[in-house]
């Protein structure tokens, strides 16, 4: 049923500006403004109501927690009845929620198409990016919570700079010591090397395969599948040079690198930019340790 | 590169080893199973054809060899898995050398064992 | 307060490649977005970059397709640097490890494209702006600039002179999304808008929830011109329920299109009898929406794009992405079924006025991007045009901000140069509902050091926020889908006068509702209700001023079709139109374009494939 | 990456429903790796008595009376013991078959049906588990 939280009033006008007694003209705005949320609850319900009496409707069970406002700081389950059409996925089911009972709902979400890597959420009891799930594919009631094994910030947002700390600890930019030495050349690079970086370089940043993985949620200094395989990219393309390569192969096989895998294989499983993770992380192992026996 | 002096990080050394002693123990669990349980019985096991078998030296070594392995083999992935789920600093340093220490009395007590069996008067 | 001396609004495309220039002119540069970078919608760009690198190819030729594509509206010296310029930014795109697609011999790869005379479009797979968005974010981090994510930018900081040619902009004022602190920017070198498309202006669009055009109507409001804004580009095939663009490419390898009764109408309908399918962008949308709109749609709504007759083979070898956009978007398996399409907005052509050099009329206000109008794209932006623009334009942006010596630039902004009142009066009243209220705010303060403009600045919008959050009222939602809904019905591909006329009222009313709008959502961490709701206020202004453009416009040019005017009338029209906020009074007027390119005049010749 | 408070408190998920083939697989042989390292230890505690019984006469130990042979038998006697170590039979087995498969994994074979060769693993080490019951179980009635 509708999940809206009456106004808080206190809560509102906490605000350094606003003076603490209440004047004539602050009680009636408090009265109309709970006449107001009395009002939206009603026709709340009503749609919730009607939506739930329709065949057609889906179920869906949201996470929410907000430290910022006092009935959401335990955490709970709301339930949403969303009217069903073909071709729904998760994300236009929140859509619908937050836009019609309940503004408050918070997730990240942009591009709609699986390209900015925002709402990567734990749907059903996987990571999935909501806007490339197919409400259809799933069991209802469909059950949406924010990311395992990261911090949550309000509902389905979780913090996500520890990620990106992880993404930019390996040297993540093109490093070469020669470029070609005429104006307007572009560097070589053969189709077939091309192709061996191309599924490496789809990572959107999303950050399921992260969350997916138990030891990087046990070892918070684990670089972590994405990191890998961004170590990967660079490290496999034959641009950079073997000097370069040296350098990024001792980056990765650090204490908290590439031996912390164990083969899970869920990296793999969730990404969904279907990038073969454990396949880029297993090679890197394999490189290291032939690296290594060269010097033996 | 070449001023690396130590070829080996720590981590793809035991990394390398571990795959190296499963390698290994693949093949001498099978055919201690296939030995004790399958062509011996385990109900006529008894301390003579015990003795019997580690009197000759390369069952004896092969013998030890497992028990060494097994032993890192087993111990390594415990501290792994430890260190795997966050185990670190002192706690981390107190646990590795409780396992070498557990490591250490088990592989003492194995060659003890297998001396008695071998007749090797070292027990 | 934070201190810079370059401030870049936006991280796509654009807003990076202009941090980084920015930074190696030798500025202290920090960008200030409300998405994290990689997440902006550069990343969504699929088919490549324009330019000229081979041989047999030149930037001449370049610069003519894209001016005859333009519908000659574009402004000849923008559209030369683009041309000039944007192979040696391919270049060092590649060298900074963009991985493109590859030729035998191991150079970048190129492919034909609609409108051009050259093979020219570099591309990496079907992935160009998401590599491309990557690359450079990559060389932000390896230099350490600065970046503030998920920082919402609410307000440009301007002086308050009477003529925008005047003001001076001192920097911005940001809404920290992660923790509800409002805060200034001071960039005492320039701002940089770099904040991307307004898709979010209809309900359907291939652009992401987050182009909502901030910095148009940020800049707008502080003074600054918005050109050409009734050009907006509709791509023909996008998935009804979520706007994802299905690429002309199966078209191009063959697919049908068929409405409700199963006529392949293009050709049984007379829309293309030569080309069909395949005919340019707007002639199929417009025969699409035809199709819908006498009663031959599929759910009212649609029309199908049928695949099946390739063979699965061939399918599988050549669209596979497409099967999985299909699947996934709208659970529509293309081996087995036709997948269902119909025209969505997908560019914006005009924008924030500025030469080309990035430089506004406004002191130290530059824009760069899809927000922009440099104009480079006049009347109709051809495909792999747009990339390129974000790299050049973007670049020299930076430059300028940070104070390296450039050329003089040759087209005038603001009304520094020829221009014309509009000749046009709009039965419904425009602008501002009530120009005392805090959001009437014109951008200007009075004050006129830097540090207090600031100040106030801030306060103003903490204030703002204040209110947006203790008050009672509307949800934005039911605003934001007004103004799509209308936009969407009115002033997409077919434009009539009475409708467009009612399209003003209806932003009219929805300008009217937005004043007793509230958020409901208490919270002060990432409260994305407010957030929206401060873009619904973008939406709104933008939307105006695109209906006000295409009401005044009235002859059909490029993308711009209006019912009443069938044809291009080079004589009257040869200009663009711009509106200037006026402190809440929107003005219409005009400027010429420019035809006179470095060393030839484009003439304007029938525009026909 | 750690987490402010336990989530799964809230509602219980079953979040071991959705887990794929590669999760349960680095389940179980990380389950049976402790049970054979424990069992190691307590197999060479159960062996040590061997060095007690090197000190008895010849006789006693033709006669099967030593220490160790005494406890290997009562042990051996019981149902328990035989059928714990089925168990450790069926424990030893998967992670050995697992194992190998681990190995092929880090050499980069066969990843694209690393879920398969877990679910062969797994009915292989039924298959085996089963068939050397009889075998185990000899003699112990
Ligand atoms: C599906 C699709 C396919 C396309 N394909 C091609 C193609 O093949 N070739 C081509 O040339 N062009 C293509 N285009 C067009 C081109 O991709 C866009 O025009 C271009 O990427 C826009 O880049 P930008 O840097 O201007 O803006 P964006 O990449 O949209 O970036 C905008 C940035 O501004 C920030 N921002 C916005 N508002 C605020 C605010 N208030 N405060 C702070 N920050 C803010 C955002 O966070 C974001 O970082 C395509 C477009 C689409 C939608
Ligand atoms: C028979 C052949 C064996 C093979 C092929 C094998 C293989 C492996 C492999 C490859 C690993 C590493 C898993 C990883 O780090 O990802 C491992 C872990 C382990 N093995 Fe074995 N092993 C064998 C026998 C044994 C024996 C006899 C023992 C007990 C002494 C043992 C105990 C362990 C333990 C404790 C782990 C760590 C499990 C964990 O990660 O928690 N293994 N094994
Ligand atoms: S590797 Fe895949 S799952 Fe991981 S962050 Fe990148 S796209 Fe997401
Ligand atoms: S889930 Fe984790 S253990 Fe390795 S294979 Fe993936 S990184
Ligand atoms: S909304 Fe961009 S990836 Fe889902």
């Amino acid at each position: 049923m509708s999940t809206q939280l009456p106004k808080q009033t206190e809560e509102a006008s906490e605000s350094e500006t606003e003076s603490d007694v209440p004047s004539r003209g602050d009680e009636r705005r408090a009265e109309r403004r709970r006449r107001a949320a009395n009002r939206r609850e009603q026709r709340q319900a009503e749609e919730a109501e009607r939506a739930a009496a329709d065949e057609d409707t889906i179920e869906l069970r949201v996470f929410r927690y907000d430290p910022d406002v006092e009935e959401k700081q335990e955490p709970r389950f709301d339930t949403f009845h969303v009217p069903f059409e073909k071709g729904m996925t998760v994300l236009d089911a929140l859509m619908y929620a937050r836009d019609t009972y309940d503004s408050s709902l918070t997730f990240r979400h942009s591009c709609r198409q699986a390209v900015c890597g925002s709402d990567a959420m734990f749907v059903n009891g996987g990571q999935k990016l909501a806007c490339k799930t197919q409400i259809g594919e799933l069991d209802e009631p469909i059950r949406v919570e924010p990311l395992p094994h990261a911090e949550v910030r309000k509902d389905l947002v979780v913090d996500m700079e520890h990620f990106y700390d992880q993404m930019e600890a390996v040297e993540p930019y093109f490093q070469t010591n020669e470029y070609p030495d005429g104006e307007l050349e572009e560097q070589r690079q053969s189709r077939e090397n091309r192709e061996k970086v191309k599924m490496s370089t789809r990572c959107i940043w999303c950050g399921a395969c992260m969350s997916s993985c138990n030891v990087a949620a046990g070892d918070n200094e684990y670089l972590g599948p994405a990191a890998i395989n961004k170590a990967y990219r660079f490290a496999m393309d034959e641009r950079e040079g073997e000097d370069v390569k040296q350098k990024r192969l001792e980056i990765i096989e650090q204490e908290h690198g590439v031996w912390r895998c164990q083969t899970q294989f869920s990296c793999t499983e969730v990404c969904p930019k279907d990038i073969p993770l454990t396949e880029h992380i297993q090679e890197l192992k394999r490189e290291a340790v032939k690296n290594n026996l060269k010097f033996w | 590169m070449a001023q690396r002096y130590s070829s080996f990080q720590q981590g793809t050394r035991m990394w390398l080893l571990q795959r190296i002693t499963a390698g290994f123990l693949l093949v001498v669990l099978a055919f201690h199973f296939f030995l004790l349980h399958f062509v011996h019985h385990a109900d006529e096991v008894s301390f003579l054809m015990s003795s019997g078998r580690m009197e000759t030296m390369s069952y004896y070594s092969l013998m030890v060899l497992f028990l060494l392995t097994a032993t890192f083999h087993g111990v390594n992935g415990v501290y792994n898995a430890l260190v795997n789920q966050g185990l670190s600093g002192t706690k981390r340093t107190a646990v590795k050398w409780t396992l070498v220490a557990a490591s250490v009395v088990l592989i003492v007590q194995g060659i003890r064992t297998a001396n008695a069996w071998a007749g090797i008067p070292l027990y | 307060m934070h201190e810079h001396d370059v401030v870049v609004v936006g991280a796509g495309g654009a807003g990076l490649r202009a941090a980084i220039a920015a930074q190696e002119a030798g500025a202290d540069v920090a960008i200030v977005s409300k998405l994290h970078p990689v997440r902006s919608h550069t990343g969504a760009a699929e088919g490549g970059i324009n330019a000229a690198l081979r041989d047999a190819d030149s930037w001449e030729d370049h610069a003519y397709d894209t001016m005859k594509g333009s519908d000659y509206l574009a402004d000849a010296p923008a559209v030369e640097a683009l041309c000039q310029e944007s192979p040696e930014e391919v270049i060092q795109l590649e060298h900074w490890g963009m991985p493109f697609s590859r030729e035998e011999d191991g150079r970048v790869s190129q492919r034909p494209f609609g409108g051009l005379s050259f093979p020219r479009t570099t591309y990496a797979g079907a992935e160009t702006g998401h590599q491309m968005l990557h690359t450079m974010y990559e060389q932000v981090v390896k230099r350490g600039i600065t970046v503030y994510d998920e920082w919402h930018v609410m307000d440009l900081v301007v002086t308050d002179e009477p003529d925008p040619a005047d003001r001076t902009c001192h920097g911005v004022v940001a809404y920290d999304i992660q923790t509800g602190e409002v805060n200034g920017f001071r960039a005492d070198g320039g701002v940089i808008l770099a904040t991307g498309g307004m898709g979010q202006v209809f309900d359907h669009t291939t652009n992401a929830v987050a182009n909502t055009g901030d910095g148009v109507a940020m800049a707008y409001r502080a003074g600054v011109p918005m050109e050409d804004m009734e050009f907006i580009q509709f791509h023909p095939t996008t998935l009804p329920s979520t706007g994802v663009l299905i690429s002309e490419g199966v078209r191009g390898e063959g697919g049908i299109l068929y409405n409700g009764e199963g006529e392949r109408f293009m050709f049984e309908r007379g829309y293309a009898n030569n080309d069909g399918e395949l005919a340019s962008r707007d002639v199929v949308s417009r025969a699409e929406l035809t199709e819908v709109n006498e009663g031959r749609g599929i759910e009212d709504e649609y029309v199908h794009l049928d695949m099946r007759h390739l063979g699965e083979e061939r399918i599988l070898d050549r669209l596979e992405n497409i099967l999985h956009l299909a699947e996934d978007f709208e659970g529509a398996d293309g081996l087995t079924e036709p997948m269902p399409v119909k025209p969505g907005q997908h560019y914006a052509m005009g924008g924030i006025e500025t030469n080309e050099h990035g430089e506004t009329v406004v002191d130290g206000l530059y824009a760069a991007g899809e927000c922009a109008c440099a104009s480079v794209h006049g009347a109709n932006r051809l495909g792999g045009n747009a990339l390129p623009e974000l790299i050049v334009f973007g670049k020299r942006a930076g430059y300028h901000a940070a104070g390296k010596e450039m050329s003089e630039a040759e087209i005038p902004t603001g009304k520094n140069g020829e221009w014309e009142p509009a000749d046009y009066e709009f039965e419904i009243s425009v602008g501002e509902v009530d120009s005392r209220g805090p959001a009437a705010a014109d951008g200007g303060a009075v004050a006129t050091d830097a540090e207090a403009l600031l100040r106030t600045a801030v306060e103003r919008a903490r204030d703002r926020v204040e209110t947006l959050l203790s008050r009672t009222g509307r949800n934005h939602a039911e605003i934001r889908s007004t103004v799509q809904e209308t936009m969407t019905a009115n002033v997409n591909v077919f434009r009539e006068e009475d409708r467009l006329e009612e399209t003003l009222s209806d932003l009219r009313e929805a300008r009217e509702a937005y004043q007793e709008v509230a958020v409901s959502d208490p919270s002060r961490t990432f409260n994305t209700d407010l957030i929206h709701t401060m873009e619904t206020r973008n939406i709104l202004d933008i939307a105006e001023a695109l209906t006000m453009g295409a009401l005044a416009r009235r002859e059909f040019r490029g993308a711009h079709w209006r019912k009443e005017h069938q044809e291009r009338k080079d004589e009257s029209w040869l200009k663009h139109t711009l509106v200037s906020w006026n402190g809440g009074e929107p003005e219409l007027w005009y400027k010429p374009a420019i035809l006179e390119g470095e060393s030839k005049t484009y003439e304007p010749k029938v525009r026909s494939y | 990456m750690s987490q402010s408070y336990n989530r799964g408190l809230i509602e219980d998920f079953s979040r071991w429903r959705e887990f794929e083939a590669g999760m349960w697989a680095w389940i179980f042989h990380k389950f049976t790796g402790w049970v054979l390292i424990g069992y190691l230890f307590t197999h060479i505690a159960v062996l040590s008595t061997a060095i007690p019984a090197s000190g008895a006469e010849t006789a006693v130990l033709q006669a099967g009376n030593d220490v160790y042979t005494q406890t290997i038998v009562s042990l051996e006697g019981l149902l328990l013991v035989r059928i714990l170590e089925v168990g450790l039979l069926a424990v030893a087995v998967f992670h050995m078959l697992n194992g190998t498969r681990l190995l092929l994994v880090d050499l980069g074979i066969g990843l694209d049906s690393q879920d398969k060769s877990f679910y062969a693993s797994l009915i292989l080490t039924g298959a085996i588990t089963v068939a050397s019951v009889p075998t185990f179980i000899a003699g112990a009635f």
